[in-house]
């Protein structure tokens, strides 16, 4: 027998979990799925079936595309700072000669997350406002006065803004998620690259990345979730305009059901939200099944 | 040029730990330097301090007149098997041995030749795809041992590089080590709790307690001539007979009462030295190597040989040799003799040693007289 | 009285939903409340009050379960009538015709915007004016008048402008600020009989060249720089505080608000009506603004002491005890009084009754998919995205999908 | 090693550390904001966003703590503790054998678990709503707390599982020969050694549970179970905001979470799993 | 009741590599067994089957006369020191000691007891609170073996519990462990790659190669009678020297030429061995251990032995004896000889050996003779 192939012992463990996630999360999102399938209002028992409809009518919706678009920016983006920088930062403050300070950095950088959307979001409505913004006024002081814009009252810039915003307040918080696994790679292994002759970047390239593969799989996973369930931000700070420009899928959705009363529309967007994620969180541990294989 | 110097290095690990105190070692170039003690000595903590992996809590060391006290590993020019191995997890073999040279962007073809012959020198040619995790404990410490193999380092070093093998391919890695000492012409720090790797392989022998230095010489001084008694006893096996003896003056000739039936003789030089420290009628500790003591009668001159008669409690054959247990001294004595010896529990024995097989050390200070 | 369902002292529960849960006005809602109780021991009246933003939400779901409240907030017109046409609002017809005096105290502009095919189905409880309030000490300073007609309005903005201060405060992130303009300039734009056809999701077509025209009056104003910068990034809130700041002359705010201006900026304020526009083809008699108030659930299983509560809530005397407390607007007739009210509210209210309609607000009057796509395409006008003509084009062609929607 | 800094590296550490202290300020600056605009005066707020009160209005803090941010603190930190509590427990119970057993199906389950995080809540909302009725638990804390408990079990056993994932196995094995069952395992080898991220999943799933709205709102009615941002958002409305009493409000809700955070520092342990295998 | 017995036992890791193919082995309860063989020979794998640790590929493994392929290791009553330790890094010395004592519910004191007088055997009493990582290599180590020591279980599985350990030490735990055995009267199952540790402590052992068991006897046996070439020379440090050498009938006589000059007689058992396989005139292998050249003159019937004549090469003085390295039959050949051995580089020496020391086998097979 092996002793880690006893599945009775696996599934008591897991029971509990499987119980609360099946209830609460399956179970409603295969009801909405038959939600998409309707015509119906939340304040109406009639409830017309209309089959795919909805799904074809969102495959020909500009603003489905718009709000993929955006939410596709989103996720690069993130991945970029969140991941990227998240990562780089912890393992700055992980070297041996930062961590006298790091418990000061890693307090501060992880506040704004704990801060609520809607203090984040009004506070940057002012960073970002045209008169009386910091942004602009930041960039009149150093000379790039061609540069000021009204960041989320324009189309080109509004998007980016959010996400910025977004930036702003979660690197700290997948930095933390990067520190606690860079904290658990044994110490000797760098030892072992020093000796082997190499310098701070080479440790990160060849000792750090490989052994925080998994948490870089976890991080990229919830914040390319993330982005594509992305909502107080848009919510709070824009409300999807100027015009359509920022909206995102949720939003979309939340639109779509809670003002315009078509929950069967709604229900399908969230569908696809779900459709997308389910399918890049797959690709996404196919791709490091398949690395770690090699 | 890689000469190192230890000058007063201490380290104190929190905790209040003093692992190394005050230890103080010059070493040439191209020495190969053997560092041997008990478990828990300093041994591993002195090659880590060397290596720079380990803040030095006070004293300097030196490589090549360099101060290294602030130099960060990486540029040391060190290469170090460490005791855990620390290999990378998520490297095959191949890659954990080819990372130190890949890194001092050696050409990709002298990579994979030096790597291959290194793995063909340790047997792990097969296993070169291999992570660690699929390997065995001797075939991980090879890994580790190939890895700094591979390097053209300053200085080596080496914690219990061989612990994990089996006799033979010990003998044929030491002789490897031997070899790669020949030829990189550098210089070697090896730790080890293997007699026969200290005795033949170092140029000098550092023994350690308790972080102190216990003594620094060649391997056939260590052994013929032990600082004191712990040296004595740490180095040899079956270990060093040692037993209280009075020093007495008999007719102008000193010998030394062991019991009332053994009175030893010794050598003039020995005496003089006896005479002159003041130790007449006074105890010393006298010790004597199991592997000297014979069971054959002698041809040479009989004054220079005493004979100590016992009776054998246990005798135990280990093939290539035979051990004698006996009480004596009222304490239990080893004799190391020809496996051919015929003795059994219980039977009378009349043991012979030579004069110059005897080591005097103080019974306070347990130092040898000299 | 009412009909007791059973006798002696069973207590009856109704469910009161409103969405002022601010400390200052929920105050209001708990005393009137804790005395019609006192009043009424077999009813308790649990309350529950929601902001303005999650009560549509609230309300969203709660309409699709047992669990309705038996009174609860809804603002007028289409966001009234979504319930209506869903069947989760009382008609409240039979209770009105039974209690004439209930029905007439109540001011027609009031109880209009809640009919829906000619039935009652909610109770307004404020109501409410847009007008455009001035700085008066800067428009005396720069010897300017009120202005009566839409030329004189952009005289005033084009001095302003001139002696360097920045006209109008507007803050449009949230577009319905940009959507109360245009529901002015489309009433003043359009013919009225065309405008009502247009609104009616059953009929609206959105072709009427006024459209267009209000939507092009509107651009100007921010075209011409009498808008603060960043219009679509700056909340409306901010613009009035910009106001009380004296950085702006003239902001664009409903008549609740009056209580804010006076207590910011105390006696250095007047306000006026959208200016007529001669050449426009509606009404130029209309004001903007709209009643908000409270429906009773069709599933409520106490009716008479819901309406019971209805009733009371909106008797003359909670309605100046409205008043006098929190300064707002009530469509009872003669709560608004010189003597229990500050001027400037009774002018208001004034206004509202000289007023010969009103224009209900564009997003709680035409259907939600439409005003879904006119209201976004309102911050693309004013950063020049879009014309006029792309959005009514848009609009029409939403307009069109509703009519064959709504049976 | 650690105190050397040749021209070259003590150029970088300044640089570094330089780019390190800029980011703090941008961090910090935004937080001093919200803490000094909950003594302003609304205009204050709006005129000069940047600068200093004229005056310190306690009063904002007060009439935050007044308005029922009292009330609301104690419901939170009810919900929040008992929500993280069982999310922690239950999902260190699933990561454990998804990331230490090998069985048919495994893949499977850890879709299905893992897959939740895909859900945006939103989503379930109203099916929720109507599933918590029929349950008998709407508009108590349940309500709350099960939504909460089973929307944070996916990510906090990602996360659990993600670091379980690289403990050495041999230490469970020398665990199964000094007799431990699985669950002695779990509870007295595995979790310890967890411990850094256990601490890290709490003070996540107690940031997002403390700060959640929609189910706060939707799923309960009587104002007296309120959660904080509930409560706070109701201060919230479109033609008269306090802003700065919302700041005040803010600021006292997002305190607990800072001092959690300072507390939970303790907990992230440098090499808790190290010195016990070879090799 | 601790008789093991593990029937056709096969282990097939993934990536296809079989660590051990039918293994066959009844062990005695109160046996003390040593596993020996070369670094990745099964030996590990052997002892996590056992444990239950590992998955059994194929085969069957009974303890007490039951089938445990499909018991949980916490039920099979094993302690076990694995080679890479496996400590809880999380407790501290004395908590990774307790730990399977807690878990067995063993009142309070008890534990305490148990673990305090293991803790003074090992020599790591000043350590118990401390954590692994505040251990040197060979402390660690001792603790491993601690936590075996405190259980009385059914079976006791040490893989290299002495590896890190110096010398001394390694006596002494050695002493530790046989007395352990003794006093606990339970089955021991035992790694390792110490020659002595293999010859004294084992009651029987078993050596290993590539997966496959070579010779299962004890240890006098093993040692005296090698199975074939690979035990010969994996048994025994230096190895035994083996060479090729012609069967010749030389008037009824049989003897085994090595070379021109050296022809050895063998005993008549052998002759009549080699005649009756029909080895006359045929190749075989001859082997003779370096501890079985003498120098010296022997006195016993001289036709018992024979001669070797050569030139030494290199003379390595090792303290208690000397190794002589000869080039002869075209490959290398140690001798190990009495430390007073005057003989140096470039001396001729010759040397005796007697018949009973030569070990034959089959040249193709490689199998001993007989
Ligand atoms: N997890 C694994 N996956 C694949 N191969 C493995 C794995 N573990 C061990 N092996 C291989 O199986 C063989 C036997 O390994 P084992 O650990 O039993 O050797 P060993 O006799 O204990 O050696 P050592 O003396 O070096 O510890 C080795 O060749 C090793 O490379
Ligand atoms: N991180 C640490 N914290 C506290 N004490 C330590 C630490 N590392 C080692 N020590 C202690 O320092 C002393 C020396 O340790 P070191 O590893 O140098 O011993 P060693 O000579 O290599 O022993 P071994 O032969 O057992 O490997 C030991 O007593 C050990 O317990
Ligand atoms: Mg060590
Ligand atoms: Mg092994």
């Amino acid at each position: 027998m092996n002793i880690y192939r006893n599945k009775k012992v696996a599934i008591l463990f897991m029971l509990p979990a499987l119980v609360f996630v099946i209830l609460f999360i399956y179970y409603p999102i295969i009801q909405n799925f038959i939600y998409s399938l309707y015509r119906w209002s939340s304040f109406s028992e009639v409830k017309v079936f209309v089959g795919f409809d909805y799904y074809k009518r969102l495959l020909s919706d500009p603003i489905f595309y718009i709000a993929l678009k955006n939410n596709a920016l989103y996720a690069i983006i993130s991945i970029v700072f969140q991941v990227g920088v998240g990562m780089i930062l912890a393992a700055v403050l992980e070297e041996k000669i930062m961590r006298r300070y790091q418990t000061f950095f890693r307090t501060v950088y992880f506040m704004p997350s704990v801060i609520s959307i809607t203090v984040v979001g009004l506070l940057f409505q002012l960073v970002y406002n045209p008169n009386i913004g910091l942004l602009n006024a930041f960039l009149k002081v150093v000379g790039l006065e061609t540069l000021t814009h009204d960041w989320l009252g324009r189309s080109d810039t509004a998007m980016f803004a959010i996400i910025a915003t977004s930036q702003w307040q979660y690197i700290g918080y997948i930095m933390l998620l990067f520190l606690v696994a860079i904290q658990k790679i044994p110490e000797e292994l760098y030892e072992s690259a020093m000796i082997d002759g190499a310098n701070a970047i080479q440790k990160f390239i060849h000792v750090t990345i490989p052994q925080i593969k998994e948490t870089i799989l976890v991080t990229s996973i919830i914040t390319i979730i993330g982005a594509f369930k992305v909502f107080d931000e848009v919510y709070v700070m824009t409300a999807g305009g100027p015009g359509r420009s920022t909206e995102v899928l949720a939003s979309y959705m939340y639109r779509a059901g809670f003002r315009n009363d078509e929950m069967g529309y709604a229900a399908t967007i969230a569908t696809v939200i779900f459709l997308i994620t389910f399918i890049v969180t797959l690709i996404q541990l196919k791709v490091s099944k398949e690395k770690n294989e090699a | 040029m890689a000469n190192i110097s230890l000058r007063g290095v201490k380290k104190v690990y929190p905790g209040n730990v003093t692992a190394v105190r005050n230890f103080n070692l010059e070493i040439e170039d191209k020495e190969f330097i053997v560092l041997v003690g008990p478990s828990g000595c300093g041994k591993s903590t002195t090659l880590r301090m060397i290596a720079g992996l380990e803040e030095i809590s006070e004293g300097e060391i030196y490589i090549g007149d360099v101060l290294v006290n602030n130099v960060h590993p990486k540029d040391r020019d060190i290469a170090m098997v460490f005791q855990n191995y620390a290999l990378y997890p998520h490297m095959s073999v191949f890659d954990n041995m080819a990372f130190g040279l890949k890194l001092r962007k050696v050409p990709k073809e002298e990579i994979t030749k030096r790597v291959k012959s290194a793995a063909e020198i340790l047997e792990i040619e097969d296993l070169l795809d291999r992570r660690p995790k699929a390997l065995s404990g001797g075939q991980r410490q090879r890994v580790a041992l190939g890895r700094a193999m591979v390097r053209e380092p300053k200085v080596f070093l080496m914690d219990e590089p061989l612990s994990n093998l089996d006799a033979k391919l010990r003998v044929q890695m030491r002789t490897e080590i031997a070899k790669l000492h020949k030829r990189l012409q550098t210089t070697f720090i090896y730790v080890t709790h293997d007699q026969t790797e200290a005795m033949t392989m170092g140029t000098r022998i550092v023994v350690m307690k308790d972080g102190d230095i216990q003594q620094i010489d060649t391997p056939q001084n260590v052994y013929d001539y032990p600082a004191n008694t712990f040296v004595a006893r740490f180095i040899g096996s079956p270990q060093m007979n040692i037993t209280e003896g009075l020093v007495r003056d008999n007719d102008d000739r000193i010998e030394i009462v062991l019991s009332e039936d053994t009175i030893i003789n010794i050598s003039q030089e020995k005496e003089k030295l006896l005479k002159e420290k003041g130790y007449v009628d006074k105890k010393v500790l006298v010790g004597f190597r199991p592997e000297n003591l014979h069971e054959t009668e002698v041809d040479e001159l009989k004054s220079h040989y005493s004979t100590i008669n016992a009776t054998v409690e246990v005798s135990e054959l280990m093939g290539s040799e035979t051990y004698l247990y006996m009480n004596k001294f009222g304490k239990q004595i080893i004799a190391r003799v020809d496996p051919k010896s015929k003795k059994r529990s219980g039977d009378r024995v009349e043991l012979r040693i030579h004069w110059d097989r005897f080591h005097l050390f103080d019974i306070d200070t347990e130092e040898a007289i000299k | 009285q009412s009909s007791q369902p059973t006798g002696g002292t069973d207590q009856v529960e109704i469910k009161f939903l409103h969405k002022w849960p601010q400390p200052e006005y929920s105050v209001y809602f708990d005393e009137v409340v804790e005395a019609f109780m006192k009043e009424n021991p077999n009813i308790k009246v649990s309350v529950e009050a929601v902001g303005d933003e999650p009560i549509k939400d609230k309300l969203r779901v709660l309409m699709g379960t047992d669990n309705q409240p038996d009174v609860f907030f809804s603002w007028s017109g289409e966001f009234a009538a979504k319930f209506v046409r869903s069947n989760n609002a009382l008609d409240l017809t039979p209770y009105l015709e039974n209690d004439p005096e209930w029905k007439n105290s109540i001011m027609e502009a009031g109880l209009e915007p809640f009919t829906y095919d000619g039935n009652y189905y909610g109770i307004p409880f404020r109501i409410n004016g847009k007008f455009f309030v001035y700085n008066t000490e800067i428009f005396n300073k720069l010897g300017l008048k009120k202005p009566n007609t839409w030329d004189e309005f952009m005289t005033v903005l084009e001095t302003l402008k001139q002696n360097g201060i920045t006209p109008i405060g507007f803050g449009n992130i949230y577009p319905w600020a940009a959507c109360h303009y245009i529901t002015g300039l489309n009433q003043k734009f359009v013919p009225q009989e065309v405008r009502v056809k247009d609104y009616n999701p059953k009929t609206g077509e959105f072709t009427d060249p006024g459209y267009i025209k209000a939507l092009e009056y509107f651009k100007s104003l921010n075209d011409k720089g009498y808008f603060i910068e960043g219009v679509n990034s700056t909340e409306h809130n901010m613009s009035n505080q910009m106001f009380y700041g004296e950085q702006v002359a003239i902001i664009y705010v409903e008549l609740e608000e009056f209580v804010e201006v006076e207590e910011n900026l105390p006696g250095k304020w007047d306000f006026f009506k959208m200016p007529d526009i001669p050449e426009g083809k509606g009404n130029q008699n209309f004001l903007t603004g709209a009643p908000d108030g409270f429906l009773v659930s069709a599933k409520t299983k106490h009716p008479e002491e819901a309406v019971k509560f209805l009733k009371y809530l909106t008797n003359k005397a909670n309605a100046d005890k409205l008043v006098q407390q929190l300064g707002w607007p009530s469509p009872i007739i003669g709560a608004v009084n010189e003597g229990n009210s500050p001027d400037y509210l009774v002018r208001g209210m004034k206004a509202i009754e000289e007023a010969e309609g009103m224009a209900l607000w564009l997003d709680t009057d035409i259907h939600i998919k439409i005003s879904d796509v006119y209201l976004p395409n309102l911050q693309e006008l004013l950063n020049g995205t879009k014309t006029p003509e792309q959005i009514m084009a848009e609009v029409q062609k939403v307009a069109k999908e509703v009519q064959s929607e709504v049976e | 090693m650690n105190k050397e800094h040749n021209g070259l590296s003590k150029f970088i550490f300044m640089f570094v550390f330089l780019l390190l202290i800029t980011y703090s300020v941008i961090i910090i600056y935004p937080l001093l904001w919200m803490i000094i605009s909950g003594f302003k005066t609304n205009q204050e707020l709006f005129l000069e966003p940047w600068g200093l009160p004229a005056k310190l209005l306690w009063s904002n803090y007060k009439s935050a703590w007044d308005v029922g941010v009292g009330k609301f603190f104690v419901n939170s930190l009810f919900v929040t503790s008992v929500s993280v509590t069982v999310t922690l427990f239950i999902s260190a119970c699933c990561a454990f054998p998804l990331s230490r057993y090998e069985f048919k199906g495994q893949n499977i389950f850890l879709l299905i678990i893992i897959g939740g995080v895909m859900l945006a809540p939103q989503v379930s909302l109203i099916s929720l709503y109507k599933l918590l009725q029929r349950l008998k638990i709407y508009n108590t804390y349940w309500a709350l707390i099960i939504p909460y408990i089973a929307f944070r079990i996916p990510f906090t056993t990602f996360l659990i599982r993600s670091y379980m994932l690289s403990l050495p196995r041999e230490i469970e094995d020398s665990a199964y020969i000094d007799g431990c069952t699985s669950w002695r395992l779990f509870w007295n080898i595995i979790l310890p050694m967890c411990k850094p991220i256990m601490a890290t999943s709490a003070l996540l799933a107690a940031m997002s549970v403390w700060n959640e709205f929609m189910f706060a709102l939707v799923f309960i009615e009587d104002s007296t179970l309120r959660t904080i941002p509930v409560g706070i958002m109701n201060l919230r409305s479109t033609l008269s905001t306090n802003w700065t009493i919302l700041l005040a409000a803010l600021t006292i809700s997002a305190l607990p979470m800072i001092i959690l955070f300072i507390v939970f520092q303790k907990q992230f342990v440098r090499g808790i799993t190290q010195g016990g295998v070879k090799g």
